[in-house]
């Protein structure tokens, strides 16, 4: 860390003591010391210094007894629509909406999904329609996290059906205070409801919400998805880290659950837990030399294989206790505990791994035609009027 | 030893369609999602009009005791149904298991009240028992002949009105028939991952138990009924892998993505074809099983063994694809594949998980282990 | 068995006893007497009674102690070309091919594969160009078995390549002693060599050994292909038929050899193996009712995955045994033995059946559209003349 | 324990491209294939480029002796290239098994000749025998100090001119130093199923040897020779893998048929991408195992079986892949797969199969089997 950096840090934490300060205002200070996201632009909570940096003023701060901003609770603003905003918002938008984004003062949630388009993402049927100042949108969208505790979405809507449907989209910010917005738990087979499903009728959202140009929103989601990639599997895991530590625990503390075919089960599943982490290590050591490689799609696709493997294996280790399910009750959990349950809900919720923020399908075919280069399938409805694709 | 036959009889065919237009009729997926959570997770309307139209209770029971006489054959017809409906009916906990302990036992009285009016009975053992299990010594007899101990997640156990309960006396094992309301006996429901197949726990205070077999033969007839259980839930097994494969299929001839129905993308293609594959022995093997009991064929053990090691893990296999080919609205709660995947899961490790059934296969067909 | 049927047979032995009548004599009579396919018409070595019929005339002969014509050797006369010859060819060739086909005299071959056709077998490239009364030949096909021990070939060539591929093919009766053609052995990665590439150059058919209408050869090659996979699948097989039992018998005779982690593979191979059988069993059944399903496609796949699984496992078994190989000398089998020799050799040779007479893959697509009904691929091919394909 | 490195240094990448140029001008598949039913398996001619141009043979030897003092990071990139061109050369016996058991010794002689001008040694142990085996026994040494005896299935044994002998005399175990073509040794060519690195018998009647390890030592430094030989042929095997892979791909892109380049088929993508999946992993294991031998770490153990338990697998699975994807061309004697297939198989069962290396994690993490 530079010594102008550490000058900083020292500064801010001798003017505001972290002993002394609220939290709100500790974050806000941290922000305008430009110590929120160094690699930002002065003003706008970093300093334009290099990404790396971060993780030292984190530490310090920590070290010192800073709070933080529970980044994931806020994970979807400081991960998808802070880089977007920094990229193509406006002056006023920035200034406007990433100092509360960070601080986690103000939410965020995103509206992309929808229930007709899935996979084909770009298919989404939501309307945006031109009023004056205003645009109005009509839709629904889907598997929606936070939408109950979100103030501001970034949204996708589709403003021109004429053309084919990439290039009818846009992107907008959408308040979610706006009375045209309905938000509903979505329950999942867990029982709980992350997620939610949002009914938007009759939304107006002014112009000046709009982010990028009119039709581009799919290359500006770009942005917010390719973020959305890099944030997973960056982090660097100890060994027995994560679901197969549990596993392992149980099988070390319940001598009379063991059998053979269990047994040679389970160290399938520790090997492979070892290398996604030696795996995943690799990458943390490829990405701090600035090469990021395109193993993130991979550590997406072999997790969430290793983590229906091993709390499938778990429910079956257990026997008669697997019988058994912790609670049916619909909760709204804001974050998901993998381990703070017992297994049968690890073995559910691990079902959606492969399915969420990408299908384990859509990574291969990313992996096959962006890394081994093989050419796409046939694609007939790339160049149709989006109105007139098949439905 | 016969040929064995693995094909359907007509009427094994007939039985099957009869079940499954009343279940079309009275179990639609939508009806079990809503009962799942209510007071009464068990639907006893339905299990009722099985009783009495089909006569389903009493299938496996003797004609001179009210019931149709019919081979275990047929009772994995029924169940091969009701695993396609995930019906919440306690048909394998009383027409199955109890059942035949029962049959095993000679009780033409208990078995003449359940072929009568349905009435529920259940084996108490926990329902991750597997066939070949010590005799569970959960429960004892004492001096007064009343039953005291506790038997854990046994299954259908919450409508059933009789408890054929495995204990352990002075003179050794038996099995005794006591009443669920009888004083003394208390019957507490669990939450259960399979949420059309409750468990329960079972408690006794010194209550009056009838003994129904004695040291002689009691260990025998727990395991004729755990055999039993194991082999004609493998039928259970392929109706749930049945369903999901065919609702998979829908759902892919459906749905549009890229401008394409999915189901015309190969990797979704082969992965069914595959999965058609394996259902297809299973259906041999669930056959076999089914076929090798009903006519206690030497090779009952090894037919045993082989279906519950293939289809209790197909079926969870059948259900994990259909969640995931389904995408996020297999995930949902509104969405019936859920309760496939909850139900293949827990009949996975009930009587015995694929791994027991497979390694139980070392000793039957002579492939031992490492030495020492 | 008829009274009629059992008569025939009392009279064939009588006439000619087994035990002082030449082989080739015997069969001869035997092919005469309608005793050689039951189900043939009468005069073609039939009777026209039904099928299930022959296998208790086989019982009676073999049990009398007269020869057979050696089925395994001539399987693609008996299996592919007399069907064939059967429903399409003219009179003049029924009377003419049948009888040395099924006495075995005259050995049949299959020129239908090609090797830039591959499972696009429709797409093949042999061209016959009609001069006179003859039709001209060139080209080249492979995987050609019993190519040189073959005195006639079934052949597909094109005859039109103005047309979709599907209907420019004419399917002919190849003669393999004319001096165009040449036979080369293919050798395989067992060493050895089954199979043959098959040279066509100039080769002369007349157009009396053509089968059926000229551009209609797709049509009557599905005769062929049908008969091909029926005859797949349909013996009964006793537990432990095969390479599974090859497997146990060695787990079973070596203690020495066994892990508990090879123990969970070998009781897996075992359960696949008797699921197998079973499901055989089931489809014998169904056949021995008329009622033939679409298992006939699965077993082949089933089969082909399971063998290799267990000759996989074989050589690991063998530790350090399965480090050799029995014999790397070219040899050329007359048919494939697989429990004849070593489990390096099971482990190679294995890996054909995967793709032999129809891939896995394309087993695969037959199952997901014809069994499961799910829809084909886009396809560009089906209507483009053959020639402005792309290569 | 410092991080472990899993990323290529500049160097590393250096010294790849330069084996890489030279197996690519002079270890053509066509060569490897028209060479392996020669009389001479084994390419000598580019065993000498490899060492004169490169150093290769003293990759490991310390500089006093005449090597080049590198790292076993290094030499596991080597054994990459090697892996990846199938090359008929003794490295693996000679440069890594063989040196790694003289370096424990500190035997400088024989290193310095093994620098020097290629000479081949083998360590006289069945290729199949993994680390943590038993001190061999089949070699004793006699009173008059000769060694008498049989190896079977020594891997690189034929081209070699110095035997490491693992023997035990009256004093115990021992390693020797023995000289090939010495009164008394006697070395037969196996046939064997990989074509490119080839099995023989080693038989000894009394040959002179001179002692390099005495019981002291000599099982701590076979233990080093297989755990280092174990550990690097994960790289070799990557190698295999990256071929396979590679090839794969480029054959689908050109390959046609229904109209369509073979590779845009969604279930091959598919397939292929778990195989990417899987060779990345492979990837992160060889190189954590060849860092942690390299820095005798005390993780060295599970690296090692790590390592050999996911890459053993993977590279037969690539084979194998690559022979299906080619259909009938792949089954062909003519194309290369099979020499990859053939190579991958036996190095599945060399130092140990990957079931072996994956049930040593049992002890090595404390995941105990069940008890009894």
């Amino acid at each position: 860390m530079s010594s102008d950096l550490r000058a900083r840090v020292e500064a801010l934490l001798a003017a505001h003591d972290p002993a002394t300060t609220g939290r709100p205002d500790f974050l806000r200070a941290r922000f305008d010391a430009g110590l929120a996201w160094v690699h930002f632009p002065v003003g706008l909570g970093g300093l334009g210094a290099p990404r790396a940096h971060q993780a030292l003023v984190d530490a310090e701060l920590a070290a010192a007894g800073a709070p933080d901003n529970d980044p994931r609770r806020i994970g979807i603003g400081l991960g998808m629509a802070a880089p977007t905003i920094l990229r193509y918002g406006t002056e006023e938008q920035k200034s406007r909406f990433l100092r509360p984004l960070w601080t986690g003062e103000e939410v965020w949630c995103q509206l992309f999904s929808e229930p007709g388009a899935g996979s084909d993402l770009a298919a989404l049927a939501t309307r945006a329609v031109r009023d004056g100042d205003d645009w109005v949108v009509d839709g629904q969208k889907v598997w929606t996290s936070s939408a109950h505790t979100a103030r501001w979405a970034i949204l996708l809507a589709r403003t021109d059906p004429d053309v084919p449907k990439h290039q009818g989209i846009t992107y907008f910010i959408c308040d979610m205070t706006d009375p045209g917005v309905e938000v509903r738990p979505l329950r999942q087979i867990t029982g709980e409801a992350e997620f939610n499903e949002v009914f938007l009728t009759g939304v107006r959202i002014p112009d000046a919400l709009r982010l990028g140009a009119v039709g581009e929103g799919w290359r500006v989601a770009q942005t917010t998805l390719n973020n959305e990639r890099v944030a997973i599997g960056g982090q660097a895991v100890p060994r027995e880290g994560g679901m197969i530590g549990v596993v392992a625990q149980t099988w070390r503390r319940r001598p009379e659950l063991r059998t053979h075919e269990l047994h040679q089960r389970l160290l399938k599943g520790w090997l492979d837990a070892e290398v996604i982490r030696l795996t995943g290590e690799r990458l943390r050591q490829q990405l701090a030399l600035g090469q990021p490689g395109p193993e993130g799609a991979a550590m997406k696709l072999a997790f969430a294989r290793l983590a229906q493997e091993l709390s499938g294996l778990e429910v079956e280790l257990l026997g008669e206790e697997g019988l058994a399910y912790d609670d049916w009750t619909m909760t709204r959990p804001q974050i998901v505990d993998f381990t703070g349950r017992e297994a049968g809900y690890r073995y559910l919720r691990a079902k959606g791994n492969s399915i969420e923020g990408g299908t384990s399908e859509i990574l291969r075919n990313i992996i096959a035609e962006r890394v081994l280069g093989l050419p796409a399938e046939p694609r007939t409805d790339k160049d149709l009027p989006w109105k007139e694709l098949p439905r | 030893m016969n040929a064995p036959v693995l094909l359907y009889s007509e009427i094994e065919e007939e039985l099957r369609s009869s079940v499954r237009d009343l279940l079309t009729d009275h179990c639609p997926p939508n009806a079990v999602l809503a009962r799942c959570e209510g007071p009464g997770p068990y639907d006893l309307g339905l299990w009722r009009r099985l009783v009495t139209e089909l006569g389903a209770a009493g299938l496996q029971v003797p004609e001179e005791f009210g019931g149709a006489g019919a081979s275990l054959r047929e009772t994995a017809v029924v169940l091969e149904e009701l695993g396609r409906s995930a019906a919440p009916v306690p048909f394998l906990g009383s027409a199955v298991v109890a059942t035949a302990a029962l049959l095993a036992c000679g009780a033409g009285e208990p078995l003449a009240t359940l072929a009568e009016d349905g009435t529920v009975a259940v084996l108490t053992v926990p329902f991750s028992t597997p066939p070949g299990s010590g005799f569970p010594d959960g429960v004892r007899v004492d001096v007064d002949g009343t039953l005291s101990g506790r038997v854990t997640s046994v299954a259908d156990a919450l409508p059933a009105a009789l408890l054929v309960v495995p204990a352990v006396g002075a003179d050794g094992p038996g099995l005794y028939l006591v009443e669920a309301d009888a004083p003394g006996a208390d019957v507490v429901r669990r939450t259960s991952l399979d949420l059309t197949r409750r468990l329960a726990d079972v408690t006794l205070h010194g209550a009056p138990g009838r003994r129904l077999a004695g040291p002689d033969t009691a260990a025998a007839v727990l395991q004729r009924a755990l055999l039993t259980g194991a082999g004609l839930l493998a039928s259970e097994q392929l109706g749930i892998a049945e369903w999901c494969l065919a609702t998979t299929v829908a759902h892919l001839k459906e749905r549009r993505q890229f401008g394409r129905v999915l189901g015309s993308f190969q990797a979704l293609k082969h992965r069914l074809a595959d999965l058609w594959l394996d259902t297809v022995g299973a259906r041999a093997a669930a056959r076999y099983a089914a076929d090798a009991l009903a006519g206690d064929s030497p090779d009952t053990a090894v037919a045993v063994a082989v279906a519950q090691a293939h289809c209790g893990a197909l079926a969870v296999r059948a259900a994990e694809e259909c969640i995931q080919l389904h995408g996020g609205i297999g995930m949902t709660w509104e969405h019936p594949a859920h309760l496939y995947l909850k139900r293949a899961k827990a009949d996975q490790l009930a009587l015995g998980t694929p791994g027991f059934h497979r390694s139980a296969l070392a000793a039957l067909v002579d492939l031992p282990g490492p030495v020492g």
